[in-house]
């Protein structure tokens, strides 16, 4: 399971990549998004998976998954959160200030 | 402490300008500065006889004692002439300035630059620190660029400036890094510890690199071939720094530092053929353009140029005797340094005069073209007195004390033949045969100066004022030079055995004796010696390629302007512009794929490279858990989710999917015992899908990138390779167990910190930091996002800064 | 025709409750079970959300007059207050304190200050979410 | 326990969040966040004498223990730039007093610089981590709300694209996260020197190294620093200037920690690579300010040198070399700010910003003209300003490694960043004056006082390195001899 | 009706502290519940009102004929999808209630979504006609008319 | 078997029909002709599945644990009452944005009253 | 066996999501996609409930209730959006 992670992850991020690499800011947002899902997947994946039980003391009997990768896991996806909220928002006023969400139509210097 | 003074003293006058500037409107301020090289040419006089006894002083002030870097002065014969040079022509100049300078121009400027030139001069000469001296060195270059740019509204000034600049800090820094070998070899920055411990030095691989660093530095300063480009344009500042800084002092801090560093360097084979070869070259080359120069203080600057490649070249020529060491019969060969110190007074008495002169005739006339200038000896006869003396001395004539270091500068080129050292029996020929026709030149361009002004027809419809003779102010000193011109050459022993000797025993400090050192100077031996024989072939071909200069002055006109020094300069310039331009504007062309280009193929390249080069990949899948049906078909959903992305044709259905992989990542969390990211992935998910409704509700549908094919599949193997990459690095750190993991720790969790749930104890206890932290992230993305829609542009008023 | 959203408002208004209560026992229960500050925060917050579907903005800002903006602040206040605690007492940044209690009629309880910091997390969370929320559907 | 670490960092948080509350009371938001950043400042002045007399402080948040708990270290490295930064930003603050205007205060602009600091700071201050990470984001989170504060077209565009860079730099950061925790099992940064120190830092570690040198490259503009120019050159002038400040230096900072403390054995692979990009950053940052015609974009690539310099250092690796890149971090994080607030105000007299269309400020602003001087003359090293001692040491550095390529190249660059900023004097200060009487604007006085401040500093550390050469040297030995961080953190018995 | 929950909730509460059990747990609480069920049963008409839970039982009808239909409408659902051939006529058509309030529309509007093949798709603006998607109109709108008179006087049953 | 035992494979057996519900209906959200038709596979069959899974869990929780799970209850309830309510959204947006009703359909008695009798403006796409 | 009919039935259900996952991807109008996006929801619901039977613990049962309500939110927003294409409205636009 975890090599089959590790490779939905790689595709993950390969799609990812194509997006990010393209002219629209739109795609280049949802690649963002899927590198995300990516490597929060990963982080969980190289701390072992079902090598133990839920980390609830209490309401299982055999030892414990390793809790911390799901700790940090939380941060970063709140992290992740409060980034594309503010991604977004900024997108779309782009948007509505430029005129356009095409990268290549948006120019780049901003001595232009 | 009066060495530390003498530093000082100028640096504390400059900070008190503006205040006198502002007290005391009326009177020239040049009179208040003037008392400041005055004083400090007397003090520093008074140390004479002591010098010449042959004691030196030093003093240490701490600066930053931890890196070595202290403030140590040291006055010795060396040092000695360089500080009564600067002291003394600084007073003469400052003087022959209040007469040149009227009091509309901002004086205040002018003097502060000047006093912190003049300090910062005495710096460099008094400081025994090479790190101070470097402090005082780039003080030198910064003064002189505002000096040279006085006249800042002249597009001319500051062209001049800035190469002055460029090329001085350049030198300044390879100088710099040359400083930093002699410290890793040495262990000090100290120039004396350093010479007491040569052998370490000269032992160490840095010693030629150093040597040619700071070379380097020396040679840009002194302007020499090829660095000697900055100097004629120098000439945009007002004449009385172009005779203070660009002919008496500044430009012989170069020389200063070959000098001084000669007991380091100097017998070495490399410095040998380097100080005096360039030196040579220089001498020749300085006196082969001044001649076709038409600006008198253009000619000058030439003129200066190569001067100071005669004394440059006397220096490494003495450099020899330090291979052959101490012994009666290659003492002889320290006098081609006796005759670099002597000159180097020589010059800056002549030719401080002259362009004191040159001064004069600009100011009073208004032009320094020689094609305009003719006539004026009778008209400023005063003036005609200082350009002959000058210009004879220059010349090496009798009875000026130019005669006397020029003959001397013969015997040494002579001499050197010689020896059978440093290939000199195949090579010591150059030398004379050089020297002896760059001679030429510089007589031609005496004559020149002397012919062109003073004689001839006066033509006034093509001068600015009417001429007439100086103000006796302005006269004053350039007089007090000649004087100085003819007396040494009546009394050159006392100049020698008072201020010369002591500075041969700076330089030779291994050397016993430095009476030894010391030549008796005579302007005639009692028989036509080898020198005399030149100096008349000098006058009479000089004379003659004077008469004949219209003639085979188009020669000049042979060498393409493309490939002047200045030309060639200007083009690394430009085209290092215009090629910088040209790159960068191509790859930051401002388009974010390019950019996330570069940085992924860095990635790949850096990552995937070293993977491979390093063989780090492994995979073992033996260790993996079972994998179920119904988990095939969820990674089988989210590469299909994820795939289609791609090639979804609408926002919504992209961000569905994205909501669908989120929503799987969500169970993924649930299949893999996890049930607090499964919550909050799922909340998250949907928040976030609801916010990409929400931004993008305006959106169009998704164009279809216009793309070539070639991009396409670029970009496919680029995210191909990436994924791959992170991929294969995965699996080999799965491979990797060699640690166990802390959190071991945390499964206590209840008993530590009264938790049943190990994530959220982890959250809220363990790593609790981390929680605060990134609650306040997410504080800072709602008020950004409240900033984002409620501060906008307003319209019709754009905000100069964001132009 | 107008919309006639009679359906939805009703059953909103039911469905609201079990969301603010499931909230609440998430806020509670993320102690020994899956729960916590930031998902009992998120979830509550939805339920605003929820409202602010439903109905329009004035509406809901009537019921619920307060600046978002504010309770976030709030919430970040009470997160980083109850680590500045530790440091009246000289005890390490974050410390927290946790023990048993005995009080009148309820018993013996835990009582921990976790419980404040989650708070904070809490009030961050949902205050976050609907200045968010809010700031761009009030957007033009 | 030593609480005081933690203050640089909470307590600008905490009087940010106050300062949300006094949204309207633009005077009282103005006095806390100057005073805020005094006292930190005044803080990390206390904590470098703690150092001094007790070695390396640590703060176990929550009393837990490294390497299980999140911590705080300060070491003289980390309370430097602390101080700096808090320094640099108190200064800049006083330019934005009189500069930022109404409409940016009111939208919180002082909460998010106070953010941006603490961000900044508990990068700097961070022995964890993952908990560097999530520094990174609150740093990175206020300079993105910094960035877009205004909304103008441009603005908008660069911050979108400054966003996304950043995004893939978190993101490239989890990964190498993923990556190790996969391998070592652990985030406390001394943890890590010691498991990798137990294994000798195989290849596959010195894999992992390199996705944190790839992550923190980005952050610190090195060789990856295409972000840089655009999103430096959009939002306000204070804004700017506590960018090219202290953003990249915090990318530098987490190499020098990563490549000294965590993964130091493979200098071969790790320090050569390094050395290779920095090189080539430099280039590229002399090309680009040779290429500029503006005056922005000139000292962007001038940022971009100087980091390319100052991993010189980390690249050469001497103690030499480590304390002048400590140096020349604290002056290029001054002098930088100071240039940025030039350049901004030389665009707000003018209103232009192409170099040839300015010409003769120093005829109506002659103060200020002189103030550009210096900066001028300490970035491009010329003594006895900041940029001084720090070039020195590095190159010493060189010189005794034998670097002589990154020799010439740190020092050639001090060349070309003498011609772009000299080409700036010569062009818009000197000439003759574009401004006549009545349309010159005057310089606020509290950008003027800024500016003298900001002088101020250069000169003193130029002229008094030596007041600090105690606390770099100590900094300098720590970043050799990373045994005395583990030492603090994992086998101090407290 | 209320009333009368609360105060079966605290005879549970009181039933649950009176057994003093240690290990009290949901089941103890159930079990005062239906103590107490038992308790108002026997009571109500000595107070005079309706016993509460014959309108509880009510609604427990109202809910078992929801899921009932749910059963029959999913089951006619999946019939008509895994036909060979589909053969079904869709459409729309309206229906007038005579219930008023809120609550009664909402819940007739649920029960009929989930009446076999029958979605609403709007409410009249004054709550009184009903728009119905039909999945099969020829066969199904006669059994929904048929089945919405059921609906609605379960529903005034609870209500009224 | 014990008589629990009977009970869990019951309550095994209600989610495995629950799970043969939700194939046939996500079946039917292919197979059927247009938006509102598929909103009644989506919001019955889908509903029933889930119910009958829930129950089946509640069950075995129940029984095998001992375990009364009342978020389960509160998701059952949950469900069943939102599940017509956005059914009934979804194909009231569809109607109202002018998603067309598969051809062949019968009689329309919101279109008069939506978008009255005009043809062309009720020209959906 | 018990446990074989629960791998079974998650298994169908994972079918169903996929299959849902088609009409999300495939359309046509956006209703189709909203109603898929339901039922892969509503689908996961049920997974989620199968899972914590096989893994033996109560900790997934919050997410049940968590999915119940989000999918019921976001289909109003969906819905909300399709409709009127904004989802939080003003007083005035109603
Ligand atoms: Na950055
Ligand atoms: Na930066």
């Amino acid at each position: 399971m975890e090599s089959l992670m590790i490779i939905l992850v790689g595709i993950l991020v390969a799609i990812a990549t194509y997006l990010i690499l393209s002219r629209s800011v739109f795609r280049v947002i949802m690649g963002t998004a899927i590198l995300s899902h990516a490597v929060h997947l990963l982080l969980l994946t190289v701390g072992g998976l079902k090598k133990g039980d839920v980390p609830i003391i209490g309401q299982a009997d055999e030892a414990f998954t390793d809790a911390l990768p799901q700790a940090l896991i939380l941060t970063a996806i709140v992290i992740s959160f409060a980034v594309t909220a503010f991604l977004l928002v900024l997108a779309y006023r782009m948007y509505l200030t430029n005129g356009t969400d095409d990268f290549s139509q948006l120019g780049g210097k901003s001595d232009e | 402490m009066i060495v530390a003074f003498s530093i000082m003293l100028p640096f504390i006058a400059a900070a008190l300008i503006p205040f006198i500037y502002r007290r005391f409107k009326n009177i020239h301020l040049g009179w208040f500065v003037l008392v400041v090289p005055a004083v400090l040419f007397t003090l520093l006089a008074s140390y004479i006889p002591r010098i010449a006894n042959g004691e030196t002083f030093v003093k240490t002030y701490e600066w930053i004692p931890t890196f070595g870097i202290n403030i140590t002065t040291y006055l010795d014969g060396l040092s000695m002439i360089f500080s009564l040079l600067i002291t003394g022509v600084g007073s003469l100049v400052i003087l022959y300035s209040i007469f040149y300078l009227s009091t509309k121009e901002s004086l205040h400027h002018f003097y502060c630059y000047l006093l912190l030139f003049m300090g910062a001069m005495l710096g460099v000469v008094l400081s025994d620190n090479l790190m101070v001296l470097y402090v005082f060195w780039e003080l030198t270059s910064v003064s002189s660029f505002l000096l040279i740019a006085f006249w800042h509204h002249r597009k001319a000034s500051r062209a001049g400036a800035r190469k002055a600049m460029i090329i001085t800090v350049s030198g300044g820094v390879a100088m710099l890094a040359g400083f930093l070998m002699l410290y890793v070899a040495s262990g000090t920055f100290s120039i004396r510890e350093i010479i007491a411990n040569l052998e370490v030095v000269q032992a160490s691989a840095l010693f030629v690199p150093a040597m040619l660093l700071v070379l380097l530095g020396a040679f840009t300063k002194s302007a020499q071939f090829p660095f000697h480009i900055w100097l004629p344009d120098a000439m945009e500042a007002p004449t009385p720094v172009s005779a203070y800084l660009h002919s008496a002092t500044m430009v012989k801090a170069g020389i200063y530092l070959v000098a001084r560093t000669t007991p380091i360097f100097g017998g070495h084979e490399v410095w040998f053929w380097t100080v005096s070869g360039v030196g040579i070259l220089t001498l020749f080359w300085g006196s082969f353009n001044a001649v076709k120069q038409f600006d008198l203080k253009a000619l000058l600057a030439y003129s200066t140029i190569s001067q100071l490649g005669l004394i440059m070249s006397l220096f490494g020529l003495g450099s020899a005797a330090l291979h052959l060491g101490y012994a009666s019969d290659t003492v002889i060969y320290t006098q081609a340094t006796f005759a670099a110190l002597f000159h180097l007074i020589n010059h800056s008495t002549f030719k401080g005069a002259l362009f004191m002169m040159v001064g004069i005739v600009d100011h009073e006339v208004g032009t320094r073209d020689i094609r305009r200038l003719g006539g004026l000896m009778a008209l400023m006869p005063f003036t005609f007195t200082i350009a002959v003396i000058g210009s004879f001395s220059m010349a090496g004539l009798p009875p000026f004390n130019g005669f006397l270091s020029k003959e001397m500068f013969f015997a040494a080129t002579v001499n050197i033949m010689q020896l059978n050292i440093f290939s000199l029996d195949n090579f010591g020929l150059i030398f004379p045969v050089v020297a002896w026709i760059a001679s030429i030149f510089t007589f031609v361009y005496c004559a020149i100066i002397v012919m062109r002004t003073f004689f001839g027809k006066i033509q006034p419809d093509r001068l600015e004022k009417p001429p007439h003779e100086a103000p006796i102010g302005m006269l004053i000193s350039p007089y007090i030079l000649i004087t100085f011109v003819v007396g040494i050459f009546i009394f050159p022993n006392v100049l020698g055995h008072y201020i010369l000797q002591p500075a041969m025993a700076s330089i030779y400090p291994m050397f016993p004796s430095s009476e030894e050192l010391t030549p008796h100077i005579a302007a005639w031996h009692g028989y036509i010696n080898t020198e005399l024989w030149m100096t008349f072939g000098v006058i009479v071909f000089g004379i003659l390629l004077y008469r004949t200069l219209k003639k085979w002055r188009p020669m000049y006109q042979i060498f393409p302007q493309k490939y002047t020094f200045n030309a060639i300069y200007e083009r690394i310039i430009g085209s290092g512009e215009s090629y910088s331009s040209r790159i960068t504007n191509r790859y930051m062309n401002g388009h974010l794929s390019y950019y996330f280009i570069y940085i992924y193929v860095f990635f790949i390249a850096v990552l995937a490279g070293y993977a491979l080069y390093a063989d780090v990949l492994s995979w073992d899948p033996s260790k993996d858990s079972a994998i179920e049906p119904y988990e095939l078909i969820l990674v089988f959903v989210m590469v299909f989710a994820a795939g289609a992305i791609l090639f979804a044709k609408q926002r919504i259905t992209v961000v569905l999917l994205n909501g669908v992989l989120g929503y799987s990542v969500a169970f993924f969390f649930v299949l893999f015992r996890a049930p607090d990211l499964a919550l909050t992935q799922l909340v998250v998910e949907s928040i976030t899908t609801a916010l990409f409704l929400l931004a993008f509700k305006y959106l169009p549908k998704i164009q279809p990138e216009k793309v070539s094919n070639s991009i396409k599949i670029t970009k496919a193997m680029i995210s191909i390779a990436v994924g791959a990459t992170v991929t294969l690095i995965g699996l080999a750190v799965m491979n990797y167990d060699k640690f166990e993991p802390i959190s071991a720790y945390f499964e206590d969790a209840y008993n530590l910190a009264g938790g049943k749930n190990i994530v959220n104890t982890i959250l809220g206890d363990f790593r609790a930091f981390d929680t605060m932290l990134e609650v306040v992230v997410l504080f800072i993305a709602g008020l950004g996002v409240y900033t984002l829609i409620k501060l906008k542009a307003k319209k019709g008023d754009t905000d100069v800064e964001s132009k | 025709m107008k919309v006639n959203d009679v359906i939805l408002k009703t059953v909103v208004r039911m469905v609201v409750f079990i969301v603010l209560t499931f909230g609440m026992y998430l806020f509670f229960a993320g102690h020994n079970a899956p729960g916590g500050g930031f998902i009992g925060g998120l979830v509550l917050g939805s339920a605003i959300v929820l409202l602010y579907l439903t109905y329009d903005i004035e509406t809901v800002h009537k019921g619920m007059p307060f600046d978002f903006k504010k309770v976030a602040a709030l919430g970040v206040l009470l997160a980083t207050g109850t680590a500045i605690g530790s440091l009246f007492f000289d005890a390490p940044f974050l410390t927290q304190t946790d023990g048993y209690f005995t009080i009148p009629i309820l018993g013996e309880k835990h009582l921990s200050t976790v419980v404040l910091f989650e708070a904070g997390v809490a009030l961050t969370v949902i205050g976050t979410l609907v200045t968010i929320i809010l700031s761009i559907s009030e957007d033009e | 326990m030593n609480n005081i670490i933690v203050l640089p960092m909470i307590v600008p948080i905490i009087t940010a969040i106050f300062l949300v509350f006094l949204r309207d009371s633009i005077k009282l938001q103005r006095i806390i966040s100057l005073i805020t950043m005094v006292f930190v400042a005044v803080v990390s002045i206390v904590l470098l004498q703690l150092i001094q007399t007790e070695g390396i402080l640590r703060l176990d948040f929550s009393g837990w223990a490294p390497p299980f708990g999140i911590l705080f270290v300060a070491d003289s490295f980390a309370v430097l730039l602390v101080l700096t930064a808090s320094i640099v930003t108190a200064i800049c603050l006083i330019y934005a007093f009189s500069t930022i205007g109404p409409r940016h205060e009111r939208m919180f602009f002082y909460p998010f610089v106070l953010l941006l600091v603490a961000g900044v700071n508990g990068s700097f201050l961070t022995g964890d981590i993952f908990n560097l990470f999530v520094c990174f984001e609150v740093m990175l989170l206020a300079s993105f709300a910094l960035i877009a504060l205004g909304g103008e077209k441009f603005q908008l565009r660069e911050a979108l694209k400054y966003v996304l860079i950043n995004i893939v730099a978190s993101w490239m950061f989890l990964l190498a996260l993923a990556y190790l925790y996969g391998t070592l099992k652990t985030l406390n940064m001394a943890h890590i020197s010691q498991r990798v120190a137990e294994v000798g830092q195989e290849p596959i570690l010195t894999l992992v190294s390199l996705v944190f040198l790839i992550v923190f490259a980005l952050k610190a503009g090195l060789l990856l620093f295409f972000w840089l120019p655009g999103s430096y050159s959009v939002p306000p002038t204070v804004v700017q200037a506590l960018f090219a400040a202290l953003l990249t230096k915090v990318g530098i900072y987490a190499l020098f920690r990563t490549f000294t403390l965590m993964f130091p054995f493979d200098p071969e692979v790790t320090h050569t690579l390094i050395g290779i990009m920095a090189g080539l950053t430099i280039i590229a940052g002399c090309m680009g300010a040779l290429s500029g015609h503006d005056v922005r974009t000139i000292a962007t690539y001038n940022v971009v040198i100087g980091v390319g310099f100052i991993l010189l250092a980390l690249a050469i690796g001497t103690e030499e070399a480590m304390a002048g890149a400590v140096y020349y971090l604290i002056h290029d994080m001054i002098a930088k700010a100071l240039l940025f607030l030039i350049i901004g105000t030389m665009v707000f007299l003018t209103g232009e910003i192409v170099v040839k269309n300015m010409s003769g400020l120093i005829r109506n602003y002659p103060l200020f003209g002189w103030l550009y001087f210096i900066v001028m003359c300490a970035l491009v090293g010329i003594p006895p300003l900041s940029g001084f001692i720090g070039k020195v040491l590095i190159g010493q550095g060189a010189v005794e490694t034998g670097s002589y390529v990154l020799l010439a190249l740190g020092f050639g660059s001090s060349v070309i960043v003498l011609y772009s900023l000299l080409r700036i004097f010569l062009a818009s200060f000197f000439g003759e004056t574009s401004i006549s009487e009545d349309d010159k604007k005057p310089i606020p006085r509290g950008a003027m006082v800024s500016f003298m401040l900001f002088a101020l500093c250069i000169v003193g550390l130029g002229v008094g390195a030596e007041g600090i050469a105690v606390y770099v040297n100590d900094a300098a030995y720590t970043l050799v001899n990373p045994s005395v961080y583990v030492d603090a953190i994992l086998n101090a018995n407290e | 009706m209320f009333g009368q929950f609360i105060l079966n909730l605290f005879i549970a509460a009181l039933w649950f502290l009176l057994k003093d059990d240690p290990n009290a747990s949901f089941s103890t609480f159930v079990a005062g519940f239906f103590i107490g069920i038992f308790i108002l049963y026997a009571m109500h008409r000595f107070f005079g009102i309706q016993f509460y839970l014959r309108r509880v039982l009510k609604v427990i009808k109202l809910i078992l004929l929801l899921i009932q239909e749910l059963i029959l409408s999913s089951l006619s659902v999946l019939k008509q999808v895994l036909q060979p051939q589909l053969n079904i006529t869709p459409g729309i058509f309206t229906y007038e209630t005579r219930l008023r309030g809120d609550w009664e529309i909402t819940v007739l509007a649920l029960l009929l979504t989930l009446t076999p093949g029958s979605v609403v798709m709007e409410v009249s603006e004054d709550g009184s006609v009903f728009y119905i998607h039909a999945m099969d109109i020829e066969e199904s709108k006669e059994t929904v008319l048929k089945s919405i008179g059921k609906f609605e006087q379960a529903i005034l049953e609870v209500t009224e | 078997m014990s008589v629990n035992q009977l009970i869990e494979l019951l309550a095994a057996l209600l989610i495995l029909f629950g799970a043969v519900i939700s194939v046939i209906s996500a079946f039917g959200m292919i197979r059927l002709p247009d938006v509102y038709t598929r909103s009644h596979a989506a919001t019955k069959s889908a509903t029933l599945s889930v119910l009958s899974c829930l129950l089946g869990a509640f069950i075995y929780f129940w029984i095998h644990d001992g375990f009364v799970s009342i978020r389960l209850i509160l998701g059952i309830v949950f469900v069943f009452i939102t599940a017509p309510v956005a059914g009934h959204l979804v194909c009231r947006a569809a109607y109202r944005s002018r998603v067309p009703l598969a051809e062949g359909s019968g009689e329309d008695a919101l279109k008069p009253v939506l978008f009255g009798n005009d043809e062309s403006e009720n020209d959906m796409k | 066996m018990i446990n074989t009919i629960l791998n079974m039935s998650l298994f169908l259900f994972m079918i169903a999501i996929a299959i849902s996952l088609f009409r999300v991807i495939k359309g046509p109008s956006l209703p189709d996609r909203a109603i898929a996006l339901d039922t892969i929801g509503v689908n996961l619901i049920s997974a989620i409930a199968i899972v914590s039977i096989v893994l033996k613990t109560k900790a997934f049962l919050e997410a049940i209730l968590i999915l119940g309500i989000l999918s019921f939110i976001g289909t109003i927003a969906f819905s909300k959006y399709i409709e009127r294409g904004v989802i939080v409205e003003r007083k005035s636009a109603d």
